[in-house]
């Protein structure tokens, strides 16, 4: 209990936490819960974006969304190690993710249907990731804050990219690429939204990782910010949001905008998305064909082991 | 189509390396480990640089005012001049296949790929570096870098798959069943005078450097075939056609855009 | 785009029919047995047949000028109105898919797609034979034949892969757990008076139908799925792009050709 | 020794030998072979097309080529039952097809490129297929004479529709369709010569099967046939054959043309042409692939066959 206090002293003095150093059971739990979980939407992020690779429409654009899917693997990695300092290993997460248990984004069980919706999901959705990590890079836990200092940085890059190439599509293309870009946008927009998580009201881990310092700020005000930042970036992009109800709201400061549909929201939650079975399928396929590769690396590891040995 | 010698040579290897890239991005997301899944990307983004410098530059020898995409995109498939061994499904055994990726991934074979294409770029490229033509060889001393260590990584993983499990073992023998012909085409290509040699220059290094990776890996040469594979003069294999459709739609639906 | 009631109901099923003979087409040569190979090639032949006679009818309600090909090649992904369901590829678990048919083909997800298709299409026909819009009447009265003879040979084969061996149960559950959330959308489209029946009216037919099927095949129904599958609206799954791109490929890539 | 007498007899006077006749072994065995190779042909040649459904250019074009197939799998079915006349079954037959001890026509070992090729195939290879086939209806094996009586119908069929999709293209099409159809016909054309197998003085089999009615015309004969039917029909289409030697001989009345590349020949015979793996393998797949099916459906017709023994 003694430890308990000093713990909590320490979170409200502002001091970052160390693998090494003492934490109670639910801080890392938590930790792990959260870590683990961004690792995973990292990886199944690769798929709808993955899928694009062989069909992007120039060689620069290709290298671009190559790069950027192997930068989101990377991510995955980093997190994967900040939570392996927690004490889990990356089998034990990989596990809980191929059986269902884990959770990962929602985001990423909508379906990425044309070229415009890779730009969309760089601007919109990487955007929104950014703004819900952001807070992160000051979390109390020191592995998963420098973790997430360098996957900001590398996200805020690829979220300038998407915007450029919806840019480049929206002033110099065609009047088909403009409507792609202006459905991809219809698609993309609430799904996003829905990203920040419930409303305040409905977010219960909410208040305990506030105080843990693990989480900075509230899903509902990530999610004004994201709106208020967002909008602007759309007019000068010249597509609307499929939002009858967004307005300026001159007192606040702030847009107005409409009440997200939460029944879709729990539904994707649930495991009824558009995507949630292709997902959890196709990660568990990758991992179950490659059981052989795995194995025979660890065989021929251990025949070189006892090669030295016996040298 | 009466082509340059020089625009030839280059769109050989040009689109060599473009589409062992293309198949190579199919693995993108669904490899047996995540740090192979990096691997194999930075191995397509490695060769994807390299293909669009080599054709920005066939291009220009071309004269036609041709840049990387419309070489890259809008050729027909007879036009397109790689080896048929890298438009070769990233697993075997389907006469119509797929050019999205979900024709089913063979590590094994991909591997195996990798290793003899690495192995003969890397000669190749050492080769080039020397060219008498300035561009050519600076692309080749830039491109011998990346390629050096394609071969590394890859050669271990041969070894690893072939020198592990039985299992392992099987798979490799099949693929290299498989992709054993395709090997012929590596030696085809003609030289030009001053700009780049005959591929067959290459052919007694690359064989032996093989012939040792085959040797730690344990794995049994195959009988020579008398297979004559043609996509260095055009005539590729059925799975070019469905490889090119999932790579060309986008230009081809959108004549005219801007991306 | 504001798409007359009539045009868009007519969509809607000629492009389930278009899109469910594109994919029986990827089995042709590569059936379990020659006799099905005929068999496959049929059923995507009459489906085919009854897609160019509601795409034609289509473009003529529709008074743009488009033909069945203009109506089948020219659109853009978001412009299909095709139920999910058939675009689905023949065998599942891959996110990135195959549009020229090398995918993998189970035959077990196959034979229950074209069941749970072909039930459902004739209890669609028979409403539809008395349409009170002649022409839909006509093709519906001429597929209807076409369409029964479809449902007794594939639901003879789910309750043969049904109740065959213990590995063949197992490759039927299996795959009516991939397909059950996407029959989600055969009930999803709303009638147009006078012309056709909202697709809600078939429900308690098709389910009943089902259960006696699944009964008979000794395959218990998953737990229902809330699925919303938007094919009908033009949001696809991630598998369709993959489909066009095969599809299309001549049609874009040889603009003004005659064929 | 009376009873081959008797036989040789019948086969001089021209009449048909039917399934329950006695026939000498060779005699047999030589029909076995050459019946179940006409079959495997036809399977086997339903890949290159087939790999063309699902990107034929127009849906006519579609339903055509799918019927087409789906006849070729027909002519299978047809041979097979012919060859089963003869004491083999169909199975037996398949599986020395997928172990690559059957042959199978060497055409299909060739690739289907360009949508011209579905035309030209069906213009020069089913041509030669015919040609090679129309004396077969006369066969003295009455069986095999009547599956070829109906294989021919449908071939010729198939040949005039591939012939008019060429002339589509080059008289409506554009310069790119032409191109396309011209490239087509320089790589089908000598595979096509070579369809009417080696030339006569190297062919072991044609002697004997001649005198027995099994052949009826030698190879070289029905090839100087072929050419002069098809060169003229080239003309009318407006392509050229990759012949520089073909010449009109007004002293034949017949067209000389140049000689053929036998070691290509030879080396696709021998397993070594560009697709003979390939083939193999697809078909390999498709059957190991469907044993599951077979398996089930021999399991359930066990099971309904003894609840009705049990009724």
């Amino acid at each position: 209990l003694a430890r308990e206090a000093a713990f909590e002293a320490r979170i409200d003095a502002g001091d970052f936490i160390e693998a090494k150093d003492w934490m109670p059971d639910h801080y890392r739990k938590t930790l792990v819960r959260q870590i683990s979980q961004h690792a995973h939407s990292e990886i199944v992020g690769m798929l709808p974006e993955g899928n694009w690779i062989t069909r992007a429409p120039t060689l620069k654009r290709k290298a671009i969304l190559l790069a950027k899917v192997q930068d989101e693997g990377g991510h995955g990695l980093y997190l994967y190690a900040a939570a392996e300092t927690l004490g889990t290993s990356r089998d034990e997460m990989t596990a809980a993710l191929l059986s269902g248990k884990a959770k990962y984004s929602s985001i990423f069980n909508y379906p990425a249907l044309t070229w415009a919706d890779i730009g969309v999901i760089g601007w919109l959705v990487d955007g929104a990731a950014i703004m819900n990590q952001v807070p992160l890079c000051r979390c109390s836990y020191a592995p998963y804050a420098r973790a997430m200092i360098r996957v900001c940085r590398e996200e805020s890059f690829h979220q300038r990219q998407g915007y450029e190439s919806l840019l480049t599509m929206m002033t110099k293309g065609t009047a088909q690429q403009k409507a792609m870009v202006q459905d991809a946008v219809n698609r993309w927009w609430w799904p996003s939204l829905m990203m920040f998580g419930p409303a305040d009201k409905d977010s219960p881990n909410s208040e305990q990782s506030i105080r843990w310092g693990i989480k900075r700020v509230t899903n509902d005000q990530l999610r004004q910010k994201f709106v208020d930042a967002t909008i602007p970036q759309a007019e000068i992009l010249g597509v609307t949001v499929p939002d009858p109800d967004l307005k300026w709201n001159e007192v606040r400061q702030s847009y107005d905008f409409g009440v997200i549909d939460w029944a879709e929201f729990w539904r994707v939650v649930g495991g009824e998305g558009p995507c949630n079975r292709e997902r959890l399928a196709a990660r568990n396929k990758a991992w179950d064909d490659g059981a052989w590769v795995r194995d025979a690396a660890l065989a021929h590891a251990r025949k070189q082991a006892s090669k030295q040995d016996a040298a | 189509m009466a082509m340059d010698v020089k625009t030839q040579y280059l769109l050989r290897l040009a689109d060599t390396c473009l589409i062992h890239s293309q198949r190579l991005s199919e693995w993108c997301g669904h490899a047996p480990v995540l740090e192979e899944d990096l691997a194999l990307s930075n191995i397509a983004l490695d060769l994807l640089g390299q293909a669009r410098a080599l054709l920005t530059y066939a291009g220009q020898l071309e004269g036609a005012g041709r840049d990387e995409d419309q070489l890259a995109f809008l050729r027909e498939e007879r036009d397109y001049r790689n080896i048929i061994l890298v438009e070769l499904p990233n697993a075997a055994a389907s006469s119509s296949d797929d050019g999205g990726g979900g024709g089913g991934r063979d590590f094994a074979l991909t591997t195996l790929r990798n290793a003899a294409v690495a192995i003969w770029l890397e000669l190749l490229y050492e080769r080039l570096q020397t060219s008498g033509d300035a561009e050519l060889a600076g692309i080749a001393a830039k491109s011998l870098k990346e390629v050096r260590y394609h071969r590394q990584h890859s050669s271990d993983w041969v070894v690893r798959l072939g020198d592990g499990t039985d299992a392992s073992r099987a798979r490799m023998r099949a693929a290299l069943a498989v992709l054993w012909p395709y090997f012929n085409e590596l030696f085809a290509a003609q030289g030009v005078e001053g700009f780049g040699p005959a591929w067959s220059e290459l052919e007694a290094d690359w064989r032996a450097r093989w012939a040792t990776l085959m040797a730690e890996s344990t794995l049994a040469l195959p009988r020579d075939s008398a297979m004559q594979p043609g996509g260095i003069d055009g005539v590729h294999s059925e799975h070019m056609g469905h490889l090119l459709a999932t790579m060309q739609h986008l230009q081809r639906a959108y004549p005219g855009g801007v991306w």
